[in-house]
């Protein structure tokens, strides 16, 4: 074996190790090329904001999921969770703006509590113990808000949705902020760093010393506050409140923005920003569809070969 | 406490449009108890099922039910049994067929999808029992498979609907349709009758657009932000239900546009939409009535009496437009 | 996948047995306590009802109970179901013998894809299959016109299967337990049931123990496709079209009902008798529901999620209080 | 020739795992492949029975060139593997995992279930193991799992069988079963590669020896010439002390200080039963016993990781109320598991993560986690434990198995603690890494921690332990002390207790 040999073996491997880094920023710059190219106006201010306004809810909900993901869990309910919210929003604008959005944000931390104890103290498999409140949640979203789409006007509120701050969508303000805490979160606090202990190695965390359940049970509350956040954001951006529709499938939607991010589903491992660059991707892949007026069907079948791809790329070889 | 509940709800004061059949061609084909072989009995004490398709979390969906249900309790219907198939087909089909199980007399079925109704009939003839299916048509023999059809025509309120889009357009511009989900007949026919309409009357219009909404106002809003910021050029939009359309009017806020530089065109006929219009933002809104409780139980009651009634019962769809749409708001729902 | 398993210290075969029968537990009681309660569950006819509903259901969560046995998971199943009908409806036209194959061979092809991308590229099976599941779906749609041509039945002996009857019981039910009847067998009596199980409980394992891990896995993938595919032709042939707006959800319900029927979602263990107890669970639940006549469809979810949840804690503390020395 | 390699290499990413080795096995001969951790003896094997395909070099294979695809190939082959981790599936049966994959089937092509159970039964008999093979092997103490392993490769009509660390959970009387069984295969020119580093057994039975380091062969030649002392300064690279173990006796006069731990009746239904003991401080304390004695779950109890039923457990005078993990750390409880893999390290997580891991919130900075605090402390335990990584930030995943295990030490050592219990620690660990792990017990004891010592290691126990507690079926059978600390009397006394 000549020298030759190895040192291309050590760069292929080197790139290999490079490419699950770099693999959804490289599909959305072929994207957005292609786009330059084929779609007209493309190019423009306005076109950006629609993009990063659509992806906004997506962003924060996937947020949330990668922490779970990182724990080795997933969460299912994440789009019931955003209806609860949604629906609580016009029940409390009465009261103001701030006592809807802490209601919203209360039911959250219920919901939050509820899947984290099921999963921490119970013991079920998180895709068991979110799925009850997938299938319950939005029923009891849907009761509270007697089946009624309700339209809200409270202008304030509508300000977070709908309302610009330094020429910036503000709800592009507030997902651009959610997204440097969860980063903080998992590099800078003892909770992150817990969380993909946890994830990493359950049993190990325990004999550790490490209180597992109460970080278990803190990720599905955050997972779910992030949630109830996309979801209040929501009502503010439709101007109303549909608590059958608001996050309708979002959980895939923010599960293949995590994956395709490149955050392993066997935990252990959180990509903050990868996970936001694959929601922006599925939403450019979905962008790109829509203007070029392709049907649902071609829509669907090139976001599957999008995912594979992109996960192909990204996965990462067996070590151990 | 919500955002209005300060304010009354003077609207709801206002009496709820019934259903008018429209003016049945001559010589149409009816059916009669024992053309169907059914039993004449006494709707009162008859036992009646009725199985809605989608959860009640739209107007439409709420006002159906609630007609259904509110018209049973005037005629002292006691053993009315309800099911929802929560969108969910196989759950419909075998929700009617437990209520068949279960010996009702009468269904009324408000279905889900015109197609796969087989095991239903074969299992609803066996035991005679008429079926009613109301506002979507089940693609099988009237008067054989089921009873009748009550509801509207969707292709011509489609067709309506294209001609209150030339009239909002004078006859020119580019329009963009934002279709509601895909694979339903609704969708489908409420599509090819607007396109085949424009073709007819307003052939410079040129439809350069259409994307599912899936009727939702999410999607709706959504579709019409990307369409906007894609196509400058669109100076109409034909919403295939009142909610895409909602959604759009919030898009072209968003986009910075004024209340009728794009004119909406859009069907059903919910509060918001037919507000829409007293706003300036919604041209035209085709209504698609949904308060089949009166009419379901007419023709059930002439049935089972031994009269003849219509295979096919059209009813008449109101329309709203700047003329008439601050005074007959009350008839929305 | 290694040790995450709990080791039973105490009789395992007691708490793997409770594991297993806790469902059946369950839908028992369930079933005694509606008997007495709800005389339009006693007939013979709803329960005819229950039981066709149940089998496409029940060919799909067969399926699932495999891959899931593997540690693997299968979302593309509703989608390979509408496919499944719509291909099925539409090969009808050339008879009964097309409207099966065309179905089985299509959705097998797709199995098959999701089991060589598994298996050869190590991509995880969620995200596999979440690709397969809008893959199928827009397939379905390009090839009925975005789902807005529905193709009619048109050969009878295939519509006989859906909706005739042997001995009074529903042909399709008769191929529901005939197949689950094979599916036991397969499981526990022959080397690719072995296999199947072995993987599940330790991937590294099976593959140094000799086991052809790769093709095991593939051929999950391809049985869940096929059954699947099944399961959508035989509701074709009983709703006597290919409808198109069935099936979002029916994955996840497949999961629910294999998990309830007490199969680990991390593999290596899982009983189909106790997944044909979770179909059956959810189906009485559903009749139930209905029995009860006027509940509002939104508190439908409400209470089919709570129960859900009751099941699953209920039967997590029935094992636990078995293994576990004291609390 | 039986098997041969030629300069064979095999790379993972960022390392050589093999660089250019050579081996040769003939018919009938015991060859052990030894080296420190990490040497790339399993990779050697894994080559050799066709789990990684080789990136250069050649495989001959009773003298025709030969590759295999995979294990199966090697297996239909005739080379049969014990793996260093058990290889099986605890889920299932024992008689399946001895037959998965060649099961015997009856007439309609099912499984014959019968047949299975009835040969496992014999089979497994001839080793000693006697078990209900319907139960899940997973149920079975890990010895007799080993046992069904190398039953299963056995079995089959093997031409060379081998074994990466077979004895490394095995309690002496297994190893002596597993010696006849080798002696056996030898009679019948089977050839036998075996990996050890426990170096007595290679005396005992290995004909020939190849030792490799960091990849690269130095050394190959018979047992018979190759003194001990030689053959450990060619596996290491350096020359060895006269010591293989380096414990030092504690002095009696520092043991008098009050008990830092003491265990008074801990009890666990249905395992541990009435157990008492306590630990001084500097001292170590020996836990004996078979495997299966129950001594893991008591450790794991103290550790808070175990239901207990009744008992106090206390440290430093003060009781734990309602254990749990979580307090016994808090109360200065650190606990190795015996488990490093499943149950130790994070191996997706750096050193520096790992070793931090327990003392997190006292790393902050404004309720910030502070990596130059972090750092300081990795710093210290890195030099002082003297643990070979690239940087503080290679994933544990990727170090030698005794590195592995030191950072694990380290951990437990950051977390400050009185009581060190420790669990198998020098398990699966080579002679040098052993000899400092060890000396690291001693160096730790003599600052004053109690030290609870569990090893199935007798000599290690014994040379290690100043007071040895013995435990049979959960029980305390009988304490050993002073001169009684040797490995004759701790088998005296749980053979004693078996009557
Ligand atoms: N799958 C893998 N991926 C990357 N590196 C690996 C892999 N397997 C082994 N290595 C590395 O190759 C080297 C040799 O490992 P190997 O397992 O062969 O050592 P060993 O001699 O068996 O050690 P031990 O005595 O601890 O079992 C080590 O540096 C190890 O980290
Ligand atoms: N890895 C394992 N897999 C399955 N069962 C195990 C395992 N380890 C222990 N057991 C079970 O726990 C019982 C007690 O074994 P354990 O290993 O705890 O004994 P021990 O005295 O601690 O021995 P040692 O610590 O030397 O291995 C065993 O009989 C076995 O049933
Ligand atoms: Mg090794
Ligand atoms: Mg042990």
């Amino acid at each position: 074996m000549t020298t030759e040999a190895l040192r291309t073996g050590i760069d292929l491997s080197r790139l290999r190790k490079g490419l699950p880094r770099c693999g959804v920023y490289l599909a959305i710059l072929l994207l957005i090329v292609y786009n330059i190219v084929f779609t007209p106006y493309f190019l423009t201010l306005s076109n950006l904001r629609i993009q990063l306004i659509q992806a906004a809810p997506v962003v924060i909900v996937a947020l949330g999921m990668a922490l779970v993901i990182g724990t080795e869990g997933i969460d299912l309910s994440v789009g019931s969770v955003m209806a609860l919210a949604a629906a609580l929003i016009p029940l409390y604008l009465g009261y103001g703006v701030v006592a809807a959005i802490l209601a919203s944000l209360a039911a959250g931390v219920a919901i939050g509590l509820i899947n984290g104890i099921l999963v921490a103290k119970v013991g079920l498999q998180p895709i068991v113990a979110t799925l009850a409140l997938f299938v319950g949640g939005r029923g009891l979203a849907v009761v509270i808000s007697e089946g009624k789409l309700k339209d809200v006007r409270n202008e304030d509120f509508l300000y977070l949705g709908s309302g610009d701050f330094l020429r910036v969508p503000v709800l592009v303000w507030i997902a651009a902020l959610l997204v440097l805490v969860v980063a903080f979160v998992v590099r800078r606090t003892v909770f992150g760093r817990r969380l993909l202990a946890v994830g990493g190695n359950r049993p190990a965390a325990e004999l550790a010393g490490l209180p597992v359940k109460r970080v278990l049970i803190g990720v599905y509350v955050l997972c779910a506050v992030l949630a109830s956040i996309a979801g209040l954001l929501s009502v503010s951006r439709i101007q109303s409140s549909d608590a059958s529709a608001v996050g309708l499938l979002i959980e895939l939607s923010a599960i293949t923005a995590v994956v395709v991010g490149g955050t392993p589903l066997t935990g252990g491992r959180v990509r903050v920003l990868g996970t936001v660059a694959g929601a922006l991707l599925m939403q450019l892949v979905v962008a790109t569809m829509i203007k070029h007026d392709l049907p649902p069907s071609t829509t669907e079948m090139a976001q599957a070969v999008i995912i594979l791809v992109a996960v192909y790329v990204a996965r990462e070889r067996r070590t151990r | 406490k919500s955002e209005d509940s300060g304010a009354t709800g003077g609207s709801s004061a206002a009496p709820a449009a019934t259903q008018v059949v429209a003016s049945a061609p001559a010589g149409s084909a009816t059916c009669t108890a024992d053309q169907y072989g059914a039993a004449k009995l006494d709707l009162k004490t008859a036992s009646v099922g009725f199985s809605q398709s989608e959860k009640e979390a739209n107007p439409f969906r709420i006002a159906e039910t609630q007609s259904i249900k509110d018209e049973a309790a005037k005629l002292g219907i006691t053993k009315l049994k309800t099911a929802n198939a929560a969108s969910q087909f196989n759950k419909q089909i075998s929700d009617v067929e437990q209520m068949i199980d279960s010996g009702v007399q009468l269904l009324v079925i408000a279905p889900l999808n015109s197609d796969g109704w087989d095991s239903v009939f074969a299992k609803a003839a066996a035991k005679h029992v008429p079926i009613i299916t109301i506002d979507r048509k089940i693609n099988a023999a009237a008067c054989k498979d089921y009873l009748t059809f009550i509801g509207s025509d969707f292709a011509e309120q489609g067709k309506r609907a294209a001609d209150a889009m030339a009239k909002a357009l004078g006859n020119k511009g580019e329009v963009a349709i934002l279709l509601g989900a895909p694979g339903n007949n609704v969708t489908t026919l409420r599509t090819s009758g607007f396109k085949d309409q424009i073709a007819k009357v307003a052939p410079d219009i040129k439809i350069t657009f259409e994307q599912t909404g899936n009727f939702s106002r999410e999607d709706g809003q959504k579709v019409a932000e990307q369409l906007l910021q894609s196509n400058p050029n669109i100076n109409g939009i034909y919403g295939e239900n009142d909610e895409m359309a909602l959604g759009a009017i919030t898009a072209l806020k968003g986009a910075g546009k004024k209340a009728g530089d794009v004119k909406i065109v859009s069907i059903d006929g919910t509060k918001g939409a037919v507000q829409g219009i007293v706003d300036g933002w919604v041209s035209a809104v085709i209504e698609s009535n949904p308060r089949f409780g009166p009419l379901a139980f007419a023709t059930a009651t002439t049935f089972f009496t031994g009269g003849p009634v219509g295979q096919d019962v059209v009813i008449q769809d109101r329309a709203y437009d700047e003329s008439n749409a601050k005074t007959d708001i009350g008839s929305a729902y | 996948m290694t040790m995450s398993v709990p080791l039973p210290a105490g009789p395992s075969r007691l708490a793997g047995a409770v594991q297993r029968q806790g469902a059946l537990a369950v839908l028992v009681t369930v079933v005694v306590v509606s008997l007495a309660t709800f005389p339009g569950f006693r007939s013979a006819d709803n329960a005819g009802t229950i039981l066709i509903a149940a089998a496409p259901p029940m060919l799909i969560a067969l399926g699932m109970t495999f891959v899931i046995i593997t540690g693997g998971i299968d979302l593309s199943v509703g989608s390979l179901y509408v496919l499944g009908g719509v291909v099925a409806a539409w090969a009808s036209q050339y008879g009964l013998l097309a409207a099966l194959v065309a179905p089985l061979l299509l959705c097998g092809a797709i199995g098959v894809l999701n089991g060589v991308l598994i298996a050869r590229t190590g991509m995880a099976p969620f995200i596999v299959t979440l690709a397969a599941l809008l893959g199928a779906r827009g397939l379905m749609r390009s090839i009925s016109d975005q789902g807005s041509t529905t193709y009619l039945v048109r050969s009878d002996a295939f519509h006989e299967l859906g909706t005739g009857a042997l001995f009074g019981v529903g042909y399709q039910v008769w191929l529901a337990a005939g197949l689950v009847g094979a599916g036991i067998v397969v499981l526990n009596r022959t080397r690719f049931g072995h296999a199947v199980n072995a993987i599940g409980g330790s991937e590294d394992a099976a593959a140094l123990m000799g086991l052809p891990v790769r093709r095991i896995k593939i051929g999950v993938y391809l049985l869940s496709g096929l059954l699947a595919g099944l399961a959508g032709a035989i509701n074709a042939a009983k709703l006597g079209s290919g409808v198109t707006v069935l099936g979002s959800g029916m994955e996840l319900d497949a999961i629910a009902a294999v998990v309830i029927g007490g199969t680990l979602l991390t593999g290596g263990s899982g009983s189909i008798a106790g997944t044909v107890a979770g179909v059956l669970l959810l189906g009485v639940i559903q009749n139930l529901i209905n029995q009860v006549g006027d509940v509002n469809s939104n508190w439908q979810q409400v209470i089919s999620g709570g129960f859900l949840a009751a099941v699953v804690v209920a039967q997590t503390y029935v094992v636990r209080v078995r293994r576990a020395p004291s609390p | 020739m039986l098997l041969e390699v030629a300069g064979v290499s095999k790379n993972f990413p960022g390392v050589r795992a093999l660089d250019g080795v050579s081996f040769t096995l003939q018919p009938g001969e015991v060859h052990a492949l030894v080296g420190e951790n990490g040497a790339g003896k399993s990779t050697l094997i894994k080559v050799l029975t066709g789990v990684y395909q080789p990136d250069g070099g050649e495989l001959r294979y009773q003298g025709e060139p030969a590759r295999f695809a995979t294990p199966l190939d090697a297996q239909r082959a005739g080379i049969s593997t014990i793996y260093q981790e058990v290889n099986l599936v605890p889920l299932m049966s024992v008689a399946h995992n001895l037959f998965l994959g060649r099961e015997p089937r009856n007439r309609f092509g099912l499984l014959d279930e019968a047949r299975m159970v009835h040969e496992a039964t014999e089979v497994l008999a001839g080793y000693g193991v006697r078990a209900d093979v319907r139960h899940r092997l997973g149920t079975l103490a890990l010895g007799a799992q080993q046992m069904v392993a190398l039953a299963r490769a056995v079995m089959v009509d093997a031409k060379v069988v081998v074994m990466d660390e077979p004895t490394s959970s095995l309690e002496p009387r297994e190893v002596e079963t597993l010696f006849g069984v080798i002696r056996d295969l030898h009679a019948r020119g089977i050839g036998i590669v075996y990996v050890s580093h426990r170096l007595d057994e290679l005396y005992k039975i290995c004909d020939a020896v190849t030792i490799l380091r960091d990849g690269k062969l130095v050394h190959t030649g018979t047992m018979a010439g190759l003194e001990r002392r030689k053959l450990v300064s060619l596996m290491i690279g350096r020359e060895f002390g006269e010591d293989f173990t380096s414990f030092t006796e504690t002095p009696e006069s520092v043991l008098t200080g009050e008990p830092v731990l003491r265990v008074t009746g801990l009890t666990s239904r249905p395992r541990l039963r009435d157990i008492t003991f306590e630990v001084r401080p500097g001292e170590v304390v020996g836990l004996g016993g078979l495997l299966g004695a129950g001594r893991s779950e008591t450790i794991k109890a103290i550790g808070g990781a175990y239901p207990v039923d009744s008992g106090t457990i206390e440290v430093d005078g003060v009781t734990l109320t309602r254990p749990s993990t979580v307090r016994a750390v808090r109360a200065g409880v650190a606990t190795q598991p015996e488990d490093r893999k499943a149950e130790g390290i994070v191996a997706g997580l750096s050193v520096r993560d790992n070793i931090a891991l327990a003392i997190l919130p006292r790393m902050t900075r404004f309720g910030l986690v502070s990596d130059k605090k972090i750092d300081a402390v990795v710093a210290t335990y890195m030099s002082r434990l003297r643990i070979k990584a690239a940087s503080p930030d290679q994933l544990v995943g990727d170090l030698s198995g005794g590195n592995q295990q030191k950072v694990l030490l380290a951990r437990l050592l950051a977390t400050g603690p009185k009581v060190l219990l420790l669990d198998e620690p020098t398990r699966g660990i080579d002679v040098g890494a052993k000899a400092e792990v060890q000396a690291l017990i001693d160096e730790l004891a003599a600052e004053g921690l109690g030290v609870v010592l569990v090893s199935s290691d007798a000599e290690e126990l014994v040379e290690g332990a100043d007071r040895v507690v013995v435990l049979r079926d959960g029980v305390v059978v009988g304490v050993l002390t002073g001169d009684q600390v040797t490995t004759e009397d701790l088998m005296a006394t749980i053979a004693e207790a078996a009557e």
